[in-house]
């Protein structure tokens, strides 16, 4: 048998478990004790399309350097779901761990002899500690939780307060709650030898830094940027922006004498009323977004269309999911760019914003009203499942205080009284974006008809060939203005210079960090560039070109981002090499590495390292 | 279409009303339906009740679908800012602008296709809702502005041009408004413009959401007489069950009519409807029984019509959510956004 | 005054009317009359989003040379709308013809002194002879149709039988309108110099060819394919297609002994259910089609992404018109090839027919229904307003004697009875193609559940990445397939050896052929490849590795062919240079020559000449 | 769920029905629902109905929307083709489906957010066009697969976990189906096996739109007291019109009923329905006067369930398109292509 892995705050412990048997709370406590010690951490999620009673995992990255992207593999696994036995122990890495309820015996078959096995007989003490059935069930959460404390060497302390807080309010619940945790840690610090070669030690590396998940983020980033409008319809894995939106709102956003409600939230039929609450709100004047994922930007397509044509501002949350059709709704994947891009049938193109995580989340959320106003178009925020449903280890949500919203060019009574020209698509300024009026401005200036068909600078129907161009025209104009207003990419150059670049976005980005620093230990450099947004900024084609050859990283099965960066940059598509990755899970630095590694394996580095300096 | 338009320059006697406005001032821009079209008929309803409830025109905003009745926002209230949208969706971005503003008269302007058709689950839960709205249908029983298929409205057994029979059973609008929880449901008839103009001014005024059913016979594809929705067939079968008599607050009640013959009810802005039952055991207050009644008539090939439900002091969308009064389009900064100290407090939480 | 045109079965006339006034029949009567005189004419309707009352147009190209894509500029104009009149004067070629009413005298100010004006009492003659108003109106349409009988040197005979056919039945009616006819020949016979400058000669030059219209064709395609099922809502321009294939069906599809259909045409209540009718009659082995327009695609997204993950049998007719939004409902465009070419959320590719004219639609409308048998994924037939709803000539329509149908991998009872190992996505061929059963089939064996969510090779439920994966990648390989089965691009190679090379598809055709002998006057010599499907034929990449400049022609604004093209092909964008017409007009051969011609003279042409040997 | 697969191995002495099936035959996979839920118990009624009508499973054809319980037709009838559709619009794939092949046993399942708020107008027009079938929908008031959000049957008022409360009123698809034209209708309760399995056999039966509405609690998100869809709350206030034997033809009748208390329906194929009245004055081939009964009956807060209305001889979509009676899928080149010589002939035409 191999050395059993020995390793201190570096690595990565999955919990298998039965999806609706309460493990969720003992595993997030799990996670949060292990911030609470200063140990920076990321936990996962990932669930079956169900309810209750399939498998469901749990899987919690541990990493001083602060790697918070997927690893890939597992060192120790929390083997709590005898239908996914199997997979879940042919996962764990050579030298792991094994943690598994021991109270009913299996056959030696069912185990490695390459790994180090714990059995706990959480049932047979949680069936002699408790009477209740629930209580059973939901009490050996906990022990296995107090159990794991002792065996990683954890801060007791650190898991009490975090359940003192949790059931604050309902503290009948403490007791039963630190007892059971006690079952766990007492049976381990009795039975087995503590720590294991995996250890948790106090340290001080997560500093401001929050945990939260991208869909709380994106929600408040919402009430901060002046959202006042929502309209949903729930689907996985958007439903919760919309509801974190109801709950942030409930809290800031209830007028203090009144105690009435300074927003309205709509539970629409479906998606297509969903995205027309928006249109409609946002053409008269309210800051209004809905939040969805692929099945319903599919439905919203034809008003996306319209918001386009007619010019009319809508944020629209795309919390992407595994696809096509019904796909894999609780998997990540980011291949909705082309159809959120080219939204609804014509010649159409949109904008999109791409947060790295619920940081970006949050600052981009507030962004695109701003945006969406300025530029009077749609705008999306891409999100994903991975940053939108689990808790990330993020920088604090920053506000500038004496920040202002944006409202875009609104054409005002006092202007209009003033006799100030207004067309509604009169280019007067020549960035292609024209003024708007809002209904019911002026009793009898700058009223006018707003229609998804053809018109002229004066919103007149017209049927008119060269009007028509020339409204198409100038919405490319607009677009090309897009550019310079758009959240501009960030770019990292290597150490050693380098005629390799890479493109990523997205959740891409933790994977991608520590991709690149395994693969300059491989001594193989690369210049970066993350992209935040479509249109794209000079900068991205600026690095294009510097570079011979570019890796685009992306997660979905057709390089989508690709294809847009082949098309607006005029690029040869020979210089920019997919790197891609579709299954449903988080990309992970392993992958990257190999991927891109061996590629330039094969292209042999000597010659290259000769050109450089 | 008539080709001459209309001279722009107010003439002096010009009658105005108590903001006034003259009846031009609520006038848009000249027709391009068909010479006849009974939707031209539904404009200068809408146009002379904005005129007698002396509404700003600017305080209204008129949306519509797609189709023949949904060009017709451009054909009237001029001064107002209008929104032709997709066919079949007007309802929710109706529901939208009205989330936005509520200090805005919405006007719902729609077809039997665009409706009842691709609209029908819109058109439903527009209504469940109870959008402050007044949601006209254009009724005529077919898709006039692509050349005369059937729609949903459409008489069972009816032939179109190109010899395709409907064979699919008819919606009606107006049951369907009654069961999904209208707070005012009329039906009325483009040729019957005295009973047509009080019915969108009490609509008007009504706070919720008011849906009119106006057969509105297009007579470029579905006038021939075995139309229901049909010139002729409506007025042998128009069965009205009440007059309404619209008096606003300030006006004060002249007319006096024989005891036991009339309701009245009093809406939450005070206004007056005064109803001259014509069929006496006719009661508007009772949903189910407007309903049946409804029914048994229809089953009789009659068109029942006049103010058929209303129920006056139901509140709407925004007394059920409780939001401000003030619109929500109006609230800056200081209202909406919690700045940073409130945001280093949620950071705090979430460590 | 420039010499007045004087040209023999080479001119344009246009016709400017009010929508509803009864032209159409008497303008068709003219158009059809050329052909029967055997000489080449095409005749485009350009009408408003209305039924009554606003400006319609009627251009009908007469070309001995057999060019019949719209040519721009009119040498004849008859001008009958005096809404339009300024725009409709403006338009008439130096040297050409202007007809009008002259019943009521016109100021000087309101004609042009480069044009041959020809002013006809239509009016005046028609009240005169004509008491009731809807007759006046009517009849005055024949009579100009008689005027320009006599002016053009018309073969009367012609148009008399061609009443007598049309009015065939309604006997009595035939007279009348001969009677009109003789009004306006008499009239001009009687006061004008006839014929003018302008002049039809009986030829030779018709042959086989007939008169259509796309839709109409497409439609009688659907027939002969075997389409049972139409599931359709309406929308311009492609109601007729269904209202057509409801005719023919008529026709040929009424059982004989019962009188019973033998098809099912259902007008649904939108065009979500109009897929969805069409996706659950293909899942249960009939073939099945609906037809729409640009908003109707953006409508059926999520169904199409259904049917591609599923891998269901369909086929869309889509009738390109003006857009985005409603756009310009009754103009064309070819706008939708992207929103078509990647339909629905995720990792999407379809497959899409470019007919180039009703000879095509009606061959590619019965190819589809074997396409989508075979590959299993729905079909778009991509149509626009120009060939849909036109009357074009063109060959006659064939159809070979023991041609069948191909209803592709369906396993049958016998199959299974015999044991023959069923998984509905299990690639026993490796074309990526699988077998399918239908319900009902067998008592116990082929029966499968059909789903939009990751599933394995025996369409069970699935959430792991592998299986998602594989599914993946073989509908790659199924698509990689495709190209084989889907037509043929047609090539033809320039008289002389060229670098350049230009792209066409679709109601391009005629315009590009007229524009290549156009261009090859002025010495620039292009090979051309003219698409004809997507994914693209391996024909279709040789034929941009073999020049150095390609132009790709498209109808639309944004080049969205180029841009699948150089995705797919990997080819450097600079080498395709887009040419673009999008005004909602149909592209003439004017355009392009003047679009290459300018670019190559840019190029200098010279030391390209020399390159070659 | 329960972890335990069933035993495959047939038992010789398990009961087989009229073509030689057992029970199980009808079955289909493990449900992975939650243990509890209303849908499983709605699956078992299924398969309850179509073993002792003896159908063969592969002559039926399930199709569903999207939902916990569109899930359920893989939880029965394994050896029949299931069709899980996209979200609210399995009433058009069904409709194709049926057009392709008229011949088969169609089941349609959803959830009340499935048919009532996505999908309310496909439901709406399937009914209108009379599609043979049987279409149920799993009502439990919520939206369960994502987690207790609202549908569009929720009770007015009513709060969900994260707080939110529904303002919107409420949809009775009963009383749609009634208005729309579905010629069955009936509603029941996932907890009344009894009440259920007659009534889906005789909707089976039936030829033309049925409709089936089932109470159908969601154990995890809508199963308090208060709620309108949870087990106590129907327990409580179920009023039954009427009790349902289905006989079979091949069946001899044998229950006899005290006389006036019974309705005898003979269905189109001949089987016979019988109808123990509950409510005397109740009428089931009344459409209006069901409608009447039905709206009173919810206003007091009642649950109306049986076979609410039936119109035995009503026609369905092929009789109204007179479509040839071969399944159209089945139909080869000799029916379908005109040929070369028809095609010249059209040739000729057009020159
Ligand atoms: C998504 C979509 N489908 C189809 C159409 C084509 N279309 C335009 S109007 C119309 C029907 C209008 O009928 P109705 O609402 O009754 O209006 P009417 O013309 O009869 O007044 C249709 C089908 C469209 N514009 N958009
Ligand atoms: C287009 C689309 N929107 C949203 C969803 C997400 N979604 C899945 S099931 C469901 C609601 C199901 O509710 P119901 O039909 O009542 O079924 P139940 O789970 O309650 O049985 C929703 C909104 C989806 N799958 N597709
Ligand atoms: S087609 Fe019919 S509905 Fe449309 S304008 Fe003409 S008459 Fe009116
Ligand atoms: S969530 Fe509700 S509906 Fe879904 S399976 Fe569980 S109990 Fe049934
Ligand atoms: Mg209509
Ligand atoms: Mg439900």
């Amino acid at each position: 048998m191999p050395q059993p892995i020995a390793a201190t705050n570096d690595f990565v412990v999955k919990f298998a478990n039965v999806n609706g048997s309460g493990s969720a709370s003992a595993n997030a406590l799990f996670a949060k004790s292990i911030l609470r010690m200063g140990i920076p951490a990321s936990s996962r999620n990932i669930f079956p399309s169900n309810i209750q009673g399939l498998p469901t995992w749990f899987e919690v990255r541990i990493s001083d350097k602060g790697h918070l992207g997927r690893r890939g593999g597992v060192d120790m696994m929390v083997a709590m779901n005898p239908q996914t036995w199997d997979e879940d122990i042919a996962e764990i890495e050579p030298g792991g761990y094994l943690f598994y309820d021991a109270t009913k015996p299996l056959p030696p078959s069912k185990f490695r002899d390459d790994i180090t096995i714990i059995g706990a007989p959480l049932t047979a003490i949680s069936n002699r500690e408790y009477n209740d059935a629930r209580q059973r069930q939901l009490f050996k959460n906990i022990i296995y939780l107090g159990a794991l404390s002792a065996l990683l060497d954890m801060d007791a302390a650190a898991i009490e307060q975090l359940i003192g807080e949790q059931f604050r309010g309902k503290d009948t619940l403490i007791k039963p709650n630190l007892r059971a945790l006690n079952l766990g840690r007492d049976w381990a610090l009795g039975e087995q030898e503590c720590p294991i070669g995996l250890r948790l030690e106090r340290a001080d590396q997560v500093g401001q830094r929050i945990s939260i998940n991208g869909n709380d983020a994106a929600a408040l980033g919402c009430v901060y940027g002046g959202a006042t409008v929502a309209a949903w319809y729930p689907i996985t894995p958007s439903s919760s922006l919309a509801e974190a939106f109801a709950t942030h709102c409930r809290r800031y956003r209830i007028d203090p004498e009144t105690k009435k409600k300074r927003y309205a939230i709509v539970q629409a039929e479906d998606e297509l009323a969903s995205i027309g609450m928006v249109v409609g709100a946002a053409w008269n004047g309210a800051r209004a977004f809905t939040a969805t994922s692929g099945p319903g930007i599919s439905l919203m397509q034809e008003f996306i269309g319209l918001a386009y044509f007619a010019e009319i501002p809508a944020v629209i949350f795309d919390v992407q999911r595994g696809s096509p059709s019904t796909g894999m709704p609780t998997r990540t994947q980011q291949a909705d760019i082309l159809s959120c891009a080219h939204a609804s049938h014509g010649d159409t193109k949109h904008v999109l914003l791409f947060p790295e995580d619920p940081h970006e989340a949050f600052a981009f959320a507030a962004e695109a009203f701003d945006l969406a106003d300025r530029l009077q178009t749609p705008v999306f925020v891409m999100l994903d499942l991975d940053i939108g449903m689990n808790d990330w280890l993020v920088e604090p949500l920053a506000w500038d205080e004496d920040r202002q919203f944006d409202r875009g060019k609104v054409m005002t009574a006092e202007e209009l009284e003033a006799g100030v020209e207004f067309g509604r698509y009169l280019d007067v300024d020549g960035d292609g974006i024209t003024y708007r009026t809002l209904p019911g401005t002026h009793p009898t200036r700058g009223a006018f008809f707003t229609r998804g068909t053809t018109k002229d600078r004066y919103a007149r129907y017209s049927e008119e060939g060269p009007d028509y161009v020339d409204n198409m025209q100038r919405l490319l104009h607009k677009f090309a203005t897009a550019k310079r207003l758009v959240p501009a990419p960030v770019k990292r150059t290597a150490r050693e210079a380098t005629r390799f670049g890479a493109i990523y976005f997205g959740s891409t980005a933790p994977a991608m960090t520590e991709a690149l620093e395994a693969l300059e230990e491989r001594g193989i450099h690369l210049d970066t560039i993350r992209v935040r947004a479509y249109p794209f900024h000079d900068d991205v084609l600026d690095f294009v070109a510097a570079h011979d050859r570019i890796f685009l990283v992306e997660q979905n099965r057709d390089a989508q981002l690709r294809s847009l960066l082949i098309n607006d940059g005029d690029i040869d598509p020979a210089r920019l090499v997919p790197i891609l990755h579709y299954d449903g899970t988080p990309i992970t630095a392993r992958f990257i590495v190999k991927a891109i590694g061996d590629m330039l394996d094969v292209v042999t580095l000597a010659p290259l390292r000769k050109a450089l300096p | 279409m008539t080709y001459i338009a209309k001279p722009r320059l107010r003439h002096p006697k010009l009658p105005t009303n108590a903001l006034g406005y003259t009846h031009r001032d609520y006038e848009g821009a000249v027709s391009t339906l068909c010479a006849g079209c009974g939707h031209d008929s539904i404009s200068a309803a809408i146009i002379q009740a904005c005129f007698e409830l002396s509404l700003a025109p600017h305080r209204i905003a008129k949306l519509s679908g797609i189709g023949c009745s949904s060009k017709t926002p451009t054909y009237f209230l001029g001064k107002s800012h209008g929104f032709n949208s997709v066919h079949g969706r007007m309802p929710s971005v109706l529901t939208g602008a009205n989330l936005a503003n509520r200090d805005l008269i919405y006007l719902g302007i729609s077809g039997d296709g665009d409706s009842a058709s691709i609209g029908l689950g819109q058109f439903a839960h527009c209504l469940r809702r109870a959008v402050d709205m007044v949601y006209i249908v254009e009724n005529n029983g077919v898709y006039g502005l692509t050349k005369g298929q059937f729609s949903a409205t459409a008489d069972k057994g009816s032939k179109a041009r190109r010899g395709a029979v409907n064979t699919d059973s008819p919606i009606d609008l107006v049951a369907l408004a009654l069961q999904l929880g209208a707070s005012f449901v009329g039906r009325s008839f483009s040729g019957d413009k005295a009973q047509l103009v009080p019915l969108i001014k009490a609509a008007i005024e009504h706070r919720g959401a008011a849906f009119i059913d106006v057969i509105s016979p297009c007579v470029a594809f579905n006038n021939n007489p075995e139309s229901t929705k049909s010139f002729d067939y409506v007025r042998a079968h128009n069965e009205a069950v009440n007059r309404l008599d619209m008096i606003l607050e300030r006006d004060e009640i002249t007319a006096d009519y024989a005891p036991g013959t009339v309701e009245t009810v009093v809406q939450h802005d005070g206004s007056v409807l005064r109803l001259r039952k014509l069929a006496v055991d006719y009661d508007p207050y009772d949903r189910i029984s407007a309903l049946t009644h409804l029914q048994q008539r229809h089953a009789l090939g009659e068109v029942v019509t006049g103010l058929l439900f209303v129920e006056p002091d139901s509140g709407d969308m925004h007394d059920l959510l409780d939001t401000v009064d003030a619109p929500l389009n109006g609230l800056g900064e200081a209202e909406l956004c919690p700045g940073p100290a409130a945001l280093a407090k949620f950071n705090a939480s979430r460590r």
